[in-house]
């Protein structure tokens, strides 16, 4: 009888399952819990439907004993963002067994048993990242840090890989230094982000930040050295200190995936099986470990710069006060976020 | 008696866990005079001591100072009353040195600091007065002292302070002969200022020469209390192994 | 003389409450703080008493348990390892690399992770021993150096399968229902005979034992937990009518396996004497002859490969080893779980049960969480409330030990 | 008698290289730690020995010396404070919250940050000192909460900007070169006639006292260190004609003071006396008087509101407070700070300046690493590897401790 | 002398950092005689003690035992010598009790596991026989004894073994009347049984009564090395605080 828990809900169906959505973390990316969980919630409480939502905390052990409390608890229908592809391959093999449906979100179960896959493209993501930073670069020659994400975290590795698919082909560009961050840790990335700067006295371009929190922590040190806005920084998630960030000229651009509306489309899909229905897909997606097509939700993602920060706001991503409280205000009205 | 006791216990009991230690406990310590606590090993004369200390709360029984019933919660209580205590088991701080272990609890200030000279210079003297002469420098940590020297280190803690009792728990065990002397010295000279001063000792020698009375333990329970003068060295022994001598002691043992 | 020796069941309970007011507490007080935390639960889930909640709490506390067991003998030194889990996570590593990569047969793979872990431990208890560097430092650095090893086998984002049937079996097949009847009585009549013939040593050489009432109430108690056990994971907990799931986790085995022989080697034999002798007093017991440099060395290389065994059950029960395995807060939370169990940081003073008491307690906090569907802050606090509340239901029933002296 | 009252240099340096062999060795062996890793790094980076890096190098030190600064209390006592990181985060979020949302001056924002952290400080102290539950428990225990509490304060923005110009610039600006200057000889000039006037007294009254031509090399050390220090970074080190940095960065006078107020409080005062008797020997400390779980609770107060200091001065150089701040391994590295300094995880033994100097050489492993751009894994690897290193150059010179015997 | 020292020491010299202890000291013990080493506190006779048992390594200086020169790097080369010693700070494991402690080092075992039920029934023999009665259970802890028993604890375990060598250092400072008695006459009879035996004590009637042989160490010099029968009480009292008496002792001091 928690205050977010649906099932008190005495009117709902009785034919309806129940539906389990695990989250991933807390801590990679603001979005799961400050968007995807709202928007799941809403959903689900307007079609009826009884659900659990968690959230594993980037632990997969933590997952696994959530995953399998929930079908302890009677789910029909099991949604995992898996923290990587083998953890979360146990869990769908396990509800399996017991009868329940899954359905990968956001990221694929390479070798997985999911019935579905809902997402945004990770490496299209990267590659967003790529041409933004070649938009904002131009046509200079440029040394280029790269501060990817996690090292133990695949998504990290895509993000990378889809960036240095752009930019890698343009020949202006120059590695210079390229670290990952452990665990996304926005302290330590200052540090190292400090150092590469140190250790190419100075001379870069441009920055390839997985993150808009990376973004910030690169950006701090531009700071100190007079280099903000200066040097263009990529991120990603659209989070507030992103769009600020980008607002103020300091960071180039973000990538949007819009929680909502990927979260509206895991809770069509989801209710639809809860309710013994098929869920209506758009394509399939490879999993090239299970050698199988997985029939696939997928939504495109979008590229945000000072021009389309609006966009963000207007789809529910960050609120306008949260993005314009103080000094922004002025800046967002100038952006036309009113 | 003459005089009123200073401190003075009735029906102490104190039992460890299933370990019934003291029976029924009557003590009392005279202004002016030296108590010797004598007992067998094991009988509980540190428990007792450290009963009256605050270290342990007795389980049943009442405390009376200048004939005022007191509680006494813990060493705090204990010392804010005057009463002063040696324990045999020494309790100096391994990791201070000498003259930090000396002052502990009541350190000199010099405005918002330690006034270490002061201290040093006094730690220094005190120990000369106990004819302890082997120790380099007083700023040694206690670690690196020897048995008796942190003996020496434990009583000049505890005796070279304003207090009305002071009890000793075989402050000279480990001593060496010029040392003993000095210490049996203190202990009839704080007697004779007036305090009341509690000696527990295994060696009927020293308890012949400096005690006025002597109370006896035997098994936890109070076997004799008389004056010193009224027995003989041959007498006590007996009380302390088997508890009665003649018709002294336990009723039956 | 000897308080232990009454023999009415009246008197042997005034005895208990006597050692008990004595501080004397054995296992008590962290099997009261668990009491608790299954009170509050029960209440607030109700699906957390099932059979079926019951068996996933058994597996997800497989791993923890068998950690701060592995931690016992190194913390009875007053030492410390931060590296276990990583260490563990490494060993499993090694044995899940060594089937999916060169195809050798699963106990060929946990014999190198043993092994991974032994070598492991020797260098970190030579380094401790011989060298004098704490063994918080020390362990430290393996800390974060096993971690890039482990980064190094695995690959960056990567991870390494766990397929193999018999290691993946540890914590999701059960033993056989006829069999785990059999284990479980075995248990319980092995347990009875041997009290029992150690009691009869006891009193005919007239040493100091307990009283035969308590014993027979120890083998009483011991009965009705296994035979209960046994009884509630016998009976079919799958939701699937086609998916039957019944008898005891094969975790449950391995986790006993190891508390018995834990047990052992600590209580019973000469070594577990000198590893209490070492942490009450090294000084002591260097003095009594003990090769004092031997033995913390040798507690290193008992725990990084016991942790090798915890790691290997945590890649079981995820399906995987990640590069992240192992890390994170595992290691605090296996260390917590061994004082909550009563084991203590300053040395000499700790039971192998500890560690798998503490473990239970710590995987309850998260399997109880996990039925109550929390937003994520509210469960760190939660998780944080409940740890104190364990522990301070624990320390409360230890109080009457300081207050009555025995520090 | 007194092996201290030598007078020429020759028989000081005799008498120092004796105390050195009894054991006495100061600040030296971890000393020696850091001066092996600025040899490694100088020689593996080019950069490594600019003035550039050597301030990075202090701004990225700044919050680990204080986080393990503020641990040195609590460590002296033998308890340990887990949460101590994150508090410090929960209290630089506090601030950052003050002045982002309701616009209070920064200093307000500060001792708010100061009163949030010696509440949770008397908290944890009183489960400590009260309840009697271990430390490791009830830290671990706030370790968790707080990190919810951390997700709950700035969850919704991810993360919250530390705009103010004050708290931003403890890290990013630097004191103005004149300024720098006065500051450097007065601290010189102040420690010369501070130690000098206290020979004097000693002399006078013939106390045990060092012999003047060692307090001569020391104030001399002294002064070449610090004004050396100011001379390098009082050049501008910018690689930016148009942007010049130079000048000594504001958080080395925060370290700096902060190291004088726990050194004047630990060493110089009837309180730091306590917490070490506290620390060296409960029982002794009850006996003689002192309120120990007033000192207990006082420590965990003083830890926690220091750590918000921490958290505000890692906050500043990154210029926001994210839901991860302090977690992770913040903790451990700042324990293992202090323990490389040379404090005693066992209590009794440790000093202020231990934090600085374990902070620097955890701080300088980050620092020059991070010049070599190697794989995540290498990264780890070495990062422990080298700490193992600046352990054990620690851990040899102190041997003769332990074979004279004086454990 | 007409025998053979069973274990001889030459030119021992020990220092700690600045502080030189032990000065070219030489220290002989014979078979079948009770050699007792006194001086003041602080005189360097437990340096010495632990110096012999390989606890402290000698600075300078060298060991012979049965003639041959030795070297003792540990507590466990001087035990395989045979070499038993009882240190004046006791050295017992609080975490353990009274049984473990007896057998620390020497447990006696029945296949695998530890024999418990003969180590007790041993322990509880050899408390008794030093006169030990208060004692409720010899599965106490250590931790919860009385100063006294803890020595009678410390003494039990050195003492009982097969040596050719026994130390002990103040084996009587905390012991009562009776048990005092006990371990003179079993120091005695260890003697008698042709062992070497070292006694310390700060009692001169207790060494003038079981002693043939006394050194007398004065700030870490050998005062003296004389028969007992040659010297009187004031003799050794002269030499133990002034390193000298009458042609006795150090030359100039
Ligand atoms: N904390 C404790 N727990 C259990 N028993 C204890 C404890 N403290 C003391 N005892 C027991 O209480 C009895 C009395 O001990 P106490 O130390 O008072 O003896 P004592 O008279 O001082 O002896 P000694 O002359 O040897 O110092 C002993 O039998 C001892 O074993
Ligand atoms: N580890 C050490 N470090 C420094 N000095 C020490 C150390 N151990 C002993 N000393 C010093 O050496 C001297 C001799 O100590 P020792 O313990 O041998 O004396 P002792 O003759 O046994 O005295 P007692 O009769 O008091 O036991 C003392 O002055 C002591 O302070
Ligand atoms: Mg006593
Ligand atoms: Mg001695």
């Amino acid at each position: 009888g928690s205050s977010d828990s649906g099932n008190d809900g005495s009117d709902s169906k009785g034919d309806a399952g129940k539906i389990g959505v695990i989250l991933p973390d807390t801590k990679s990316s603001v979005r799961w819990e400050s968007a995807d969980r709202p928007a799941l919630e809403k959903a689900f409480k307007e079609a009826g439907v009884e659900y659990e939502i968690q959230n594993a905390e980037g632990d997969a052990d933590k997952m696994a004993t959530i995953a399998d409390s929930m079908i302890a608890d009677g789910v029909t229908v099991l949604a995992i963002v898996n923290l990587d592809s083998d953890s979360g391959a146990s869990i769908e093999e396990k509800a399996a067994q017991q009868g329940v449906k899954t359905i990968d979100y956001d990221r694929l179960t390479l070798g997985g048993s999911a019935d579905y896959y809902v997402s945004f493209d990770n490496t299209k993501v990267g590659e967003l990242q790529g041409q933004g930073l070649e938009q904002c670069l131009g046509d200079k020659d440029a040394n280029v840090i790269y501060l990817n994400g996690s090292p133990t975290d695949n998504n990290a590795t895509l993000f990378s890989e889809g960036a240095h698919s752009v930019l890698d082909k343009n020949t202006k560009y120059k590695n210079v230094g390229e670290q990952a961050v452990p665990d996304w840790d926005n302290e330590q990335a200052v540090t190292i982000f400090e150092q590469l700067y140190t250790k190419v006295d100075g001379d870069v371009q441009g920055v390839y930040a997985a993150n808009d929190g990376l973004a910030g922590s690169v950006i701090s040190i531009l700071q100190k050295n007079g280099q903000a806005g200066k040097v263009p920084v990529t991120g990603q998630d659209a989070t507030v200190e992103g769009l600020q960030n980008i607002l103020k000229g300091d960071q180039c651009m973000s990538v949007y995936k819009s929680a909502t509306q990927e979260a509206g489309a895991l809770a069509k899909a989801a209710i639809a099986l809860a309710k013994g229905d098929k869920a209506e897909t758009n394509g399939t997606t490879e999993d090239s470990e299970g050698k199988r097509e997985v029939p696939s939700i997928l939504l495109t993602p979008q590229s945000i710069t000072k021009d389309n920060v609006k966009d963000v706001v207007d789809d529910g991503g960050v609120s306008k006060d949260d993005l314009c409280a103080n000094d922004f205000a002025k800046l967002c009205a100038d952006a036309g976020i009113s | 008696m003459t005089t009123n006791p200073l401190l003075e216990l009735r029906g102490i009991n104190k039992s460890f866990g299933a370990v019934h230690v003291l029976h029924d406990v009557d003590f009392a310590v005279y202004p002016g005079q030296v108590t010797a606590l004598v007992g067998d090993n094991g009988a509980g004369k540190s428990t007792l001591v450290k009963t009256i200390a605050g270290i342990y709360s007795a389980d049943t029984g009442q405390r009376y100072f200048e004939g005022k019933p007191v509680d006494i919660h813990g060493p705090r209580d204990a010392a804010d009353l005057g009463i002063e205590v040696v324990y045999q088991d020494l309790a100096l701080c391994d990791n201070l040195d000498i003259v930090e272990n000396m002052f502990l609890g009541r350190e000199l200030m010099k405005g918002p600091q330690l006034d270490e000279a002061t201290m040093e210079s006094r730690a220094r003297e005190t120990l000369a007065s106990l004819s302890v002469r082997t120790v380099k420098s007083v700023r040694q940590s206690v670690a690196s002292l020897s048995g008796g020297q942190r003996q020496t280190v434990a009583i000049a803690k505890s005796v070279l302070w304003n207090s009305k009792v002071v009890l000793l728990d075989e402050p000279t065990a480990a001593l060496g002969v010029a040392q003993t002397r000095q210490v049996l010295d203190l202990v009839r000279r704080l007697a004779d200022q007036g305090l009341g001063v509690v000696l527990i000792s295994h060696n009927m020698v020293d308890v012949f020469e400096v005690a006025d009375r002597i109370t006896t333990l035997y098994l936890g329970r109070v076997a004799a209390d008389v004056a010193t003068k009224d027995v003989t060295n041959t007498q006590v022994v007996e009380l302390i192994t088997a508890g009665r001598s003649g018709d002294l002691g336990l009723a039956s043992v | 003389m000897d308080s232990r020796q009454t023999t009415t069941l009246g008197e042997a309970w005034q005895a208990y409450l006597n050692r008990l007011r004595g501080g004397d507490m054995g296992a008590l007080p962290a099997t009261l703080g668990l009491v608790v935390l299954f009170i509050v639960f029960g209440s607030l889930s109700d699906t957390f008493l099932t059979a079926l909640n019951i068996a996933n709490l058994i597996t997800q506390a497989g791993a923890i348990c068998v950690l701060a067991m592995a931690l016992i003998p190194v913390l009875l030194l007053g030492d410390i390892d931060l590296s276990a889990g990583v260490a563990g996570a490494v060993g499993a590593a090694v044995a899940a690399l060594a089937i999916d990569d060169h195809g050798l047969p699963w106990y060929v793979a946990v014999v190198g992770a043993l092994v991974v872990g032994m070598v492991l431990g020797a260098f970190i208890g030579a380094l401790v021993a011989k060298l004098g560097i704490p063994s918080f430092v020390v362990t430290l650095a393996f800390f974060l150096a096993l971690q890039g090893v482990l980064l190094k086998m695995i690959g960056q984002g990567g991870s390494v399968r766990v397929a193999d049937p018999v290691l993946r079996g540890i914590t999701i097949k059960n033993v056989p229902v006829t069999v785990g009847w059999i284990v479980a009585v075995a248990v319980v009549v092995l347990f009875a005979a041997l009290t029992l013939l150690r009691h009869r040593t006891q009193v005919q050489r007239g040493l100091a034992h307990q009283p035969l009432s308590l014993i027979l109430v120890k083998i009483a108690g011991l009965a009705v937990v296994v035979l209960g056990l046994t009884a509630l994971l016998n009976v079919d907990r799958s939701r699937n009518p086609n998916f039957p799931i019944q008898g005891v986790p094969y975790v449950l085995l391995v986790v006993g396996a190891l508390l018995v022989l834990f047990t052992f080697l600590l209580s019973r034999t000469r070594y577990g004497r000198h590893v209490y002798a070492v942490g009450g007093n090294r000084e002591a017991a260097r003095r009594a002859g003990i090769n004092v440099d031997r033995i913390r060395i040798s507690v290193f290389v008992i725990c990084t490969s016991t942790a090798a065994i915890s790691g290997i059950i945590a890649a079981s029960y995820a399906g995987k080893v990640s590069p992240s395995s192992g890390g994170g807060n595992t290691l605090l939370y296996a260390v917590g779980a061994a004082v909550i169990g009563g084991t203590s940081l300053f040395g000499g003073k700790g039971k192998a049960r500890d560690g798998v008491i503490g473990g239970v307690v710590i995987a309850t906090i998260a399997n109880g969480l996990g039925l109550l569907n929390q937003a994520s802050w509210i469960n760190y606090v939660v998780t944080g409330g409940v740890l104190l509340l364990a522990a301070s239901v624990d320390a409360l029933s230890r109080r009457r030990r300081s207050a009555s002296g025995v520090s």
